[in-house]
């Protein structure tokens, strides 16, 4: 794990990008990792069926505010219903190295709320479909 | 100060047998989460082993001789246990763990005693094992709940005591604080409670394992622990009640074993302790926390005290260095009136990020809200890193926590 | 019929140490009370061995490795168990043991879906676990108790199921009795009972190690059983629960591992099945029933079936000769709708006396009422001495039991 | 346990002395043993402290009723307090061998239920006092 924690991911954690919130967001969603209290909120600008824009907001270790901030710019200009579908794979590719299975969580709570907005309903782990 | 090189501390560690397995990257294995659960000596482990391979059967039922012998052993646990915390065998009840132990309280007890108006107090230090059913008695009973306030060290404030006393039916307080490693100091607020007439139940389940405990010098009505943290197995804990208290409890559970007589209408219960034990009980693991048990009393709780405390001195003296690099310690800073638990934050890494780090270097710590969430709410920690220590730890486990934070503080770049 | 020299059996009989072990007057161990309790492959003995050798840890919040394989383990556990029965993982929540099952639900679910009026419907052959729990439901929530009669066989008398299941919200039933052995016709009675609107609770502590089961072809709402009666260790249980059923049901027993949330006042409690178990879990023996799950997956339900069906038919014939001796066999004699259980009582010869004499001869045997007091006195029985068979068991054990027979009989000058 | 059943235990089982019930007996005493269902009840005619005359009935183990039926012999004309004060030892004189551990609670049951109807409450258990 101690090799997971590169310069970008810290930069990521420390500096995270679309972080606070939208005026009026036209989709949000949040929730906890009920094992370590990690918490995330995301809120969505969605116009014409595109993500026009997204904040994110939360308290949590490195792995998920990193993975919820590289999220929020992968899906940038996304489609919404694309958005609803997208796999485990986004993360793992944003954060380029495996990650503990029991962090895999943490990792995924940001595509969790992600999919819970996109979705307008609580979504499963990412990790478990 | 503990010698490294103390004999008695190698024979103790030499009884573990996980802590010479080396992690999948070869590194030795720190065991700091005895908070969570605690490791098992080889005389435990063989109890079980030699139930199961010599004399598994059921037990009290049966007239042939392993069932005799399960039966023997069985009862003759419960009396270890007895001995340790200074009851009658009829006031010891084995249950899963402290949480069933405060569950049965709350079904059996608290239920039919407590009323609409009455308190319950307890602290702001609780685990929500004995939080989170005593919030349940309040909504089926309508009694409330009251706290005892934690101070910003995790010490409880006793200044309005009296006044926090009154009216109050039940008091449910722990022994130790599992996040904090405070030792309440029971012995001036259990006399006060008994005066105001509330009856006393104590989490025991960082006591007991850390401290001698008399619960007859201590005068709880009921005290409850969980074998797993004190080196036995998991899947058995205690509760001790006061016998007429006990007595006077309808069951909780129903079913073989408790009862003395049954019609198709109607049945009548089994005396002490038998009473509260419903179904086929956890014979392996009782028997087996009567070694654990058996342990503890040769080591000699005085020991296990002063070593801890030992033990935790040293540590806190070694984090001190790090205290101007952003570590935070909570929790009191003195050895005298906190068991070995240590809690802590380090600048701007996250308590899990920090656990992750360290078990890379074989180091086992706990991260998170240590199932007191009000209790991190208040203090506006949003998780901690905590380090909890027991028999087998050493100031070699210390040491490597601490060249655990430097590495942390690399990777974090801080 | 079973040969003695199948070589499966004596791979499987080489696999339970315990029956390797003479006992203390030198005879070979005749174990003939797995109704009681099972006895333990050393594949379950080893399990938790290795577990608390290798990876003992607390789960679910442990980042470091032993606390994730643990964690691995347990909930792979879990997964065996529901591949097992064709339940889903969160469909099955760890208890103590079928008793503790049956009250879980008494309390979760019976003390808020039954109102004055209402009634249970259970039958005459029950075990006190599934009778008592719902003697105490009936008097908390004013609803009733009505019973499906057994016939002088031990068979359920059905002729008038319909009438019987007139406003029953609970129909509490037993698998198989342990007193008899009858396996209930669950698959004539449950379809009934569905039509007429009830919930359906199994008693599958006799049914699911004897015979392949599938929840959700039985369409039982819960089916509860113990770990000890089907190879695994003691102290670890299930209750199996249809999803929906278990989603609407208050929380149990309160504490860790069960929440969501806490606050001082309040807390939200987690998803299934974890919002059932509340403290630290049985770890171990849980792990330890997969292992025995496992085990019985690798012999094969219909096997173990099988052969238990020619022991029971070997022994049937084998005691015929007795009956004219004064042995009296309860129980129906077809081993089509039997599992392995003969209870018997020869001349007057008290049960107790009769396995006190078999004790001597290394012969285990249960006496007594076996916890079914009341079936026990409409038969007009003060006692049975029982016989049960499982997996390890042979011919020669038959064998060996009537020989039994023939000392106390010339004990008793009969 | 299996050189327990002598001839004397045999007949005293198949024929317990002092059987039954008496018309008037001045105490009397109930008792099951819960583990086995074992039965036994002692009525007492109590004359000038001295006990004149016993009856017992129940149901249970050859143990539990040969010993029994023992006792009431061994008691007929002894003091009532002395009977109250009798410890384990006149059952174990009465069946001559030892009994194993599981089954001293059979013995002993008779003795209890005695001493119950003697002290008119319930009493302990002989082979635990
Ligand atoms: C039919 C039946 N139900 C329930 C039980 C209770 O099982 P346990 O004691 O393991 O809870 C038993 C065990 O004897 C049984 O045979
Ligand atoms: C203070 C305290 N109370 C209660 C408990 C609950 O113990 P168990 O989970 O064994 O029931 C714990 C265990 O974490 C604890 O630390």
């Amino acid at each position: 794990m101690d090799d997971f924690y590169r310069d970008f991911i810290l930069d990521h954690y420390r500096n995270p990008r679309n972080c606070g919130h939208l005026d009026a967001p036209s989709a949000s969603a949040e929730d906890v990792n009920p094992l370590c209290g990690d918490r995330i909120r995301m809120e969505l600008d969605v116009r014409d069926g595109l993500i026009a824009d997204v904040r994110f907001s939360g308290q949590g270790c490195a792995i998920s505010q990193a993975s919820a901030s590289m999220l929020t710019e992968s899906i940038k200009g996304m489609r919404l219903e694309d958005a609803a579908k997208l796999s485990k794979d986004v993360v793992l590719e944003n954060v380029g190295i495996g990650i503990s299975p029991t962090r895999m969580k943490c990792a995924m709570l940001g595509l969790r709320v992600l999919k819970s907005a996109a979705i307008g309903e609580i979504a499963g782990w990412p990790d478990e479909e | 100060m503990i010698a490294l090189d103390d004999t008695k501390l190698a024979r103790v560690i030499g009884d573990f047998p996980i802590l010479a397995r080396p992690t999948s990257r070869g590194k030795r294995l720190v065991y700091l989460d005895s908070a969570a659960t605690s490791q098992k000596p080889n005389a435990v482990i063989e109890t079980l082993d030699t139930y199961y391979r010599e004399y598994n059967a059921n037990i009290h039922r049966g007239v042939y001789e392993i069932a005799a012998r399960a039966t023997d052993e069985f009862e003759g646990a419960r009396a270890k246990v007895a001995r340790f915390i200074n009851a009658a065998p009829q006031e010891v009840i084995w249950t899963r763990n402290a949480t069933e132990a405060i569950n049965l309280v709350a079904y059996s007890w608290a239920s039919n005693a407590l009323h609409p108006g009455d308190v319950i107090l307890t602290t702001e230090l609780e685990h929500h094992s004995n939080l989170v059913p005593w919030q349940l008695v309040a909504q089926r009973t309508g009694a409330t709940l009251r706290f005892i306030p934690v101070d910003a060290r995790g010490e409880l404030v006793l200044d309005d005591l009296d006044a926090l006393l009154e009216g109050v039916k039940l008091l449910a307080i722990t022994h130790v604080s599992n996040t904090l490693g405070t030792i309440t100091p029971l012995e001036r607020i259990i006399p006060r409670a008994r005066a105001a007439g509330a009856t006393i139940l104590v989490d025991g389940a960082q006591g007991i394992p850390h401290l001698a405990v008399d619960v007859r010098a201590l005068d709880a009505d009921f005290y409850v622990f969980s074998g797993h943290k004190m080196l036995g197995p998991t899947g058995i804990g205690v509760l001790y009640g006061k016998r007429a208290l006990l007595e006077a409890m309808p069951p909780f559970l129903a079913g073989g074993d408790m009862i003395r007589n049954v019609e198709y209408g109607r049945a009548s219960f089994n005396d002490l302790p038998w009473k509260f034990e419903a179904g086929t009980s956890n014979i392996a693991d009782a028997i087996a926390l009567g070694t654990a048990v058996e342990y503890l009393q040769t080591l000699g709780m005085d020991w296990v005290r002063a070593h801890e405390r030992d033990l935790l001195a040293y540590t806190l003296e070694r984090l001190a260095p790090f205290e101007s690099r952003g570590l935070a310690i909570y929790g009191p800073k003195d050895p005298s009136i906190s068991s070995g638990v240590v809690s802590f934050n380090f600048a701007d890494i996250h308590a899990h990020d920090l656990a992750s780090i360290l078990d890379t270097e074989g180091i086992c710590i706990r991260a998170g809200h240590h199932c007191t969430m009000p209790l991190m709410d208040k203090m506006g920690w949003s998780a901690t890193a905590r380090a909890s220590f027991y028999v087998y730890n050493t100031t070699a486990d210390v040491d490597a926590l601490v060249d655990g934070l430097e590495k942390a503080a690399r990777v974090f770049k801080l």
